[in-house]
């Protein structure tokens, strides 16, 4: 019975990845919320709250599998604008994310100043990033550099785009990661679009993880919408990194279920069809089903993790909406240190 | 004649230079499929086909740097930078190359190409999404930088840039593709690249300036007036080359200036002209030079507060002209 | 206290901060094999071993962004570009994120990183091995932005940028390499980034300048004693933050003011220090104030007729003293 | 005997290459010419008249060879620095040579404006490049771009050394012709160094060429000592270009027999060792020796034309040093257009 094969499966596959139940629980609360705060957030944007939103919406296993991946305290995350649940997995809290939408004083990544999408966090090692596509890459390699070079036990995993691939800083950072034989993973999630621009005329290969070889390094393609997968692919490219072997590519496979942004609606390029062709491989449903059938969750366990999650997202609305806006001349500070030098 | 926004006038002169000349194509991030992030272009690939409409990979670098091939080699390509804040990525391409090319080869080779970007705050669009990016281009010999203000000079200035035989880098700001609206003539025009326009007349004070900022000094000077000052203001329109004779004619006969533009205040654009008027100006001027800008931070942010703080608006420049008056 | 050249001093300094502070690298083309285009870290690769100094792969923008990672995981990197001319593959990585890295976290993140560049003409470097950049650079807040002229500050302040928690860019002006030779202690000290130094004083007109305009400067105001005017000239030392009291005391105090700058005239440095002048001066100026520049070409050209045609020079700068005077 | 079986390689290798004998020995003659030309400016540069030189010393088959393979006076060459056999192979005189490394008023690259090793042609089809690494090999591919938009049956052909493949510059090059099919040879020039940086402190990977796959297209390395094999590889790559069937990766493995420029002293970098044994190889003598066994050439005949580019050339130095230099106010020309638009 296939039903009892995958059971299997999962229960081998998570076991050996080292994860109780209770972790396996833990992950579907973090891409449930995932999914619940996206949802919310662009609900406050159609209310016109919000100006600017990025949704992580099918993404969902490959950020949180590629956070369970790693090891969260230690090792160094440096993510792009789409990675929501990356975020929430390492510890940010729903409210963060909508003080963040809203550009609120607290803030927690920027205090207001970067639209949202910008996750950062010194405390959980989680490095600020530009809207600018690509260039965080390399500050992932640096940061790996500089743990290297102080001979301590830690990754840095560096997540971008498929629409990132094509720029010169992509490349660059492939190159002198793999030269340097750096303890760093390169995170790519391939949802086949820029923005508006299909994966075949960015570029003619089909995998990206092929791009990794003529850089000498390995690259391995996952499917994206697993969550299981994905840590097991990010585990070995860590472990291969702290082994000294060097970097590794891990190209993860998803679909962008909403438009690019709030600012765009992809029904301008995409058709019906094909969006919701898409949406039957719901990676959150996909693994709660999954966990129901291995028995680690039952419905009514998962719908109480659900409401708790839901309630949890109301009242962060609320405190959020209520907590106060950047005064105007927060606007002149940490510029430059204040301590001089 | 029709009233257009500066978009609208944008996308004809587009639409009718592709039509006109088949050298001239778009290419960029999001032209085709989506028509532009602002709809510059929206329609364009179904009417023009992906022959002169390129959907190109995310790569700045690679959007310029191909655009300088194409032209040297008889195109005339229009390269969109989605955001002028993503600019820098091709910046080496535009300074060593483009504009080098024609000095270089001693006279043989030029680059007929077009760099249109929007630019400017005021949208909400934080860091990434807010930036002036002309000091770094109108500091470049070898380079044409375009910044109009209307949607007439928009179109007329456009023509021109595509038709023109040398880099030239046109700047749109994104705040007033919408906001803008005004008459612009349905046949075929251009504008000369290089003149400046009194956007108003006046004898008291001369404002210099360009963009956006063009329609917040004539708010200002509209509310000057009813206080009994007259302010003359001058749209640059063309940053480089720098229409001199107006800017000095005017300031020789108002005797005071405020410049006005919406970069951080150190080394903007500005800058140079209060550096002239200091120069050649010096025995006619009746006060200090003044400058209203943005302050001296990284970039916009994000939240209105901190934003509407930090840029130049009607109030703030109306606040520099009394003092100038009163001086 | 010995006698060094510039080129000397500037190695010094990368020893003893590499020797200091084991957070200190050193990367960047040809750094290590070679020891550098100019011989600054000659002896380092041998000395310091390939953990501190690396030789990079050809690749400006990965050097930067690198360092950058570096600097925001707790090192204190020093980044190499072999001539300023290649800086501007790097430069979205140092607009859009080195100087904006501390604004964009709210203050958690900091890049304390130093990028060296030897920048300038006068040694027949042709187009690509002349320019000046520091517009560029000194336009953007978060960046500090150093360009020292003599051994002694060169030494101080590199050890200062290296210890500086902001990213800092070191600008070194090539042809004073080996040129310029003075006084250096053999102890450890720093001066601090954002003071000016009067280089000489005088009392009749103010020469504002920096690098090796400053020695030119003073050669042009040695002439100008000899005909009696005395002339003060202030090397700027560090372009961003501006010295700017210092700069208006002694232009209050002259009443006279001569830019002298060499990248070229529109936009350059120099542009900004008008503008502050005439806004800020204004009430004290007796004339207009003046700029020596380079001319608005595309770069330096390689022929050292062209070369020196185009570059301000002791004498140039003494005809425009003379004019100041004369006024 | 490996004679007898070289010569009857060679010339089935020459006769399907399509080349006579008058090719061959042109072959030679440019060959020769560009090292005679490499040493003479060297020359000049001890005698302190020259202040600044690239050799192409180690890469003549490599340049030369690349040039036989296109077709010059209909497609386009965008060269670097160190293509001076490009150059001379394309029908620069040694005069223009002499003229451009003195900076003097006729020299046809620049006027004097540029550093030596700048050429630059409107009529030879030779783009004028910058001395900035990488950032033409995106102009080749535009050129490309414009052929094929017209119509035309033309191929750009596009030069780079092995430290340029590191600058996202390449990167972006190389994607974009790939998506595009346009017609464009990349090639690559392998001398193992980027000024003293060795490969292996550039790359992971030994042949350049396996980087073509993660773009999509082919990529062949070639003994960039052999004249023959590169015009080979490189005919197959431009025919390709013409079918439509998009642009090759071409790495031509050569080595730089002088240091990296008049600047430099590789031998603070490399044992006298490792330059005595790339010298063995050298491409001139190899295909002089060629032409000789298979009979094109024999000594004499050799010899003469060996003494008739050194006549010459005594002539191109004469003339070149007596010609003028450029005015101080030709600085200011060329900046603009004078047509207007
Ligand atoms: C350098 C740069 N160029 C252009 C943009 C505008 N832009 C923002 S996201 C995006 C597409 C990115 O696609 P991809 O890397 O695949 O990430 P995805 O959004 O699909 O997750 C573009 C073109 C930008 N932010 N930065
Ligand atoms: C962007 C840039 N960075 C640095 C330099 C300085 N530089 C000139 S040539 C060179 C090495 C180039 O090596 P390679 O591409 O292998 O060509 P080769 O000289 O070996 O033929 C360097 C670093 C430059 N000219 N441009
Ligand atoms: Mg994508
Ligand atoms: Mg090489």
């Amino acid at each position: 019975m296939v039903v009892a094969r995958v059971t299997a499966d999962v229960r081998v596959s998570s076991t050996d990845l080292g994860l109780t139940s209770s972790d396996l629980i833990a992950i579907y609360r973090d891409m449930f919320t995932a999914r619940a705060v996206s949802e919310r957030l662009w609900l406050l944007g159609r209310q016109g709250k919000v100006y600017f939103l990025v949704s992580c919406e099918g993404h969902e296993a490959a950020q949180v599998g590629s956070v369970y991946g790693m090891r969260p305290g230690t090792d160094i995350f440096v993510p792009y604008y789409r990675d929501l649940a990356v975020a929430l997995a390492l510890g940010s809290e729903p409210i963060d994310m909508v003080l963040h939408a809203l550009g609120k004083s607290a803030d927690p990544y920027s205090g207001g100043r970067q639209l949202p999408g910008h996750y950062s966090s010194k405390e959980r090692n989680i490095v600020s990033g530009s809207s600018c596509v690509a260039t965080q890459i390399l500050h992932g390699v640096g940061t790996a550099f500089a743990s290297k070079y102080r001979g301590e036990d830690v990754a840095s995993i560096t997540y971008f785009g498929d629409g990132a691939t094509s720029k010169g800083d992509f490349h660059e950072a492939m190159n002198f990661a793999a030269v340097h034989k750096l303890p760093v993973v390169f995170f790519c999630e391939n949802n086949g679009w820029a923005i508006s621009v299909p994966q075949d005329k960015q570029m003619v290969v089909q995998d990206i993880s092929g791009k990794a070889e003529g850089y000498g390094m390995p690259g391995v393609t996952v499917d994206g919408m697993n969550v299981l997968d994905v840590i097991r692919a990010t585990r070995e490219a860590r472990d291969r990194a702290l082994r000294g072997e060097g970097p590794t590519l891990i190209e993860a496979k998803v679909h962008r279920f909403s438009s690019h942004s709030s600012n765009d609606d992809h029904r301008r390029y995409r058709t019906p069809e094909e969006l919701a062709a898409e949406r039957e491989a719901d990676p959150v449903a996909r693994y709660r089903d999954l966990l129901i059938d291995i028995s680690v969750l039952d419905e009514a366990r998962a719908s109480q993790i659900e409401q708790d999650v839901i309630n949890a997202l109301d009242d962060a609305v609320d405190a959020a909406e209520a907590s106060p806006d950047p005064t105007p001349d927060s606007a002149y500070t940490h510029i430059y240190s204040t301590e001089g030098m | 004649m029709a009233e257009k926004t500066v978009l609208e006038a944008i996308k004809d002169g587009l639409a009718e230079e592709l039509e006109r000349d088949d050298s001239v194509v778009i290419m960029g991030e999001d032209v085709g499929n989506m028509g532009g992030a602002f709809r510059a272009t929206e329609g364009f690939l179904a009417r023009f086909g992906e022959r002169q409409i390129i959907d190109t990979p995310l790569a700045e670098t690679s959007i310029v740097g191909i655009a300088i091939g194409m032209a040297v080699n008889g195109m005339r390509p229009i390269a969109e930078i989605q955001f002028a804040d993503f600019m820098f990525p091709a910046y080496d391409q535009i300074v060593n190359e483009a504009a080098k090319f024609r000095y270089r080869s001693n006279g043989e080779f030029s680059v007929p190409m077009v760099m249109r970007t929007p630019y400017g705050a005021g949208i909400h669009g934080g860091l990434y999404h807010s930036q002036s990016i002309e000091v770094q281009l109108a500091h470049i010999p070898g380079l044409k930088v375009v910044a109009p203000s209307t949607p007439y000079d928009a179109k007329g200035l456009l023509k021109s840039s595509i038709r023109d035989p040398d880099p030239v880098m046109f700047l749109e700001h994104k705040r007033t593709y919408r906001l803008i609206k005004g008459e612009v003539p349905d046949d075929d025009y251009t504008l000369p690249i290089g003149q400046a326009d009194v956007k108003r007349e006046g004898s008291d004070i001369t404002v210099l300036t360009y963009g956006l900022m063009v329609h917040f000094s004539l708010e200002a000077a509209e509310e000057l007036a009813r206080e009994g000052v007259s302010v003359e203001v001058i749209d640059l329109r063309s940053l480089l080359p720098l229409d001199k004779e107006t800017v000095l004619e005017s300031v020789k006969k108002t005797s005071k200036a405020l410049i006005v533009y919406e970069d951080n205040l150190t080394l903007g654009y500005g800058a140079e002209l209060s550096a002239i008027l200091a120069s050649e100006a010096f025995e006619y001027l009746d006060g200090p030079v003044m400058r209203v800008a943005s302050p001296d931070i990284p970039s916009m942010p994000f939240h209105p507060a901190m934003e509407f703080e930090a840029l130049p608006n009607p109030a703030k420049i109306a606040g520099a002209l009394r003092q100038l008056a009163a001086y």
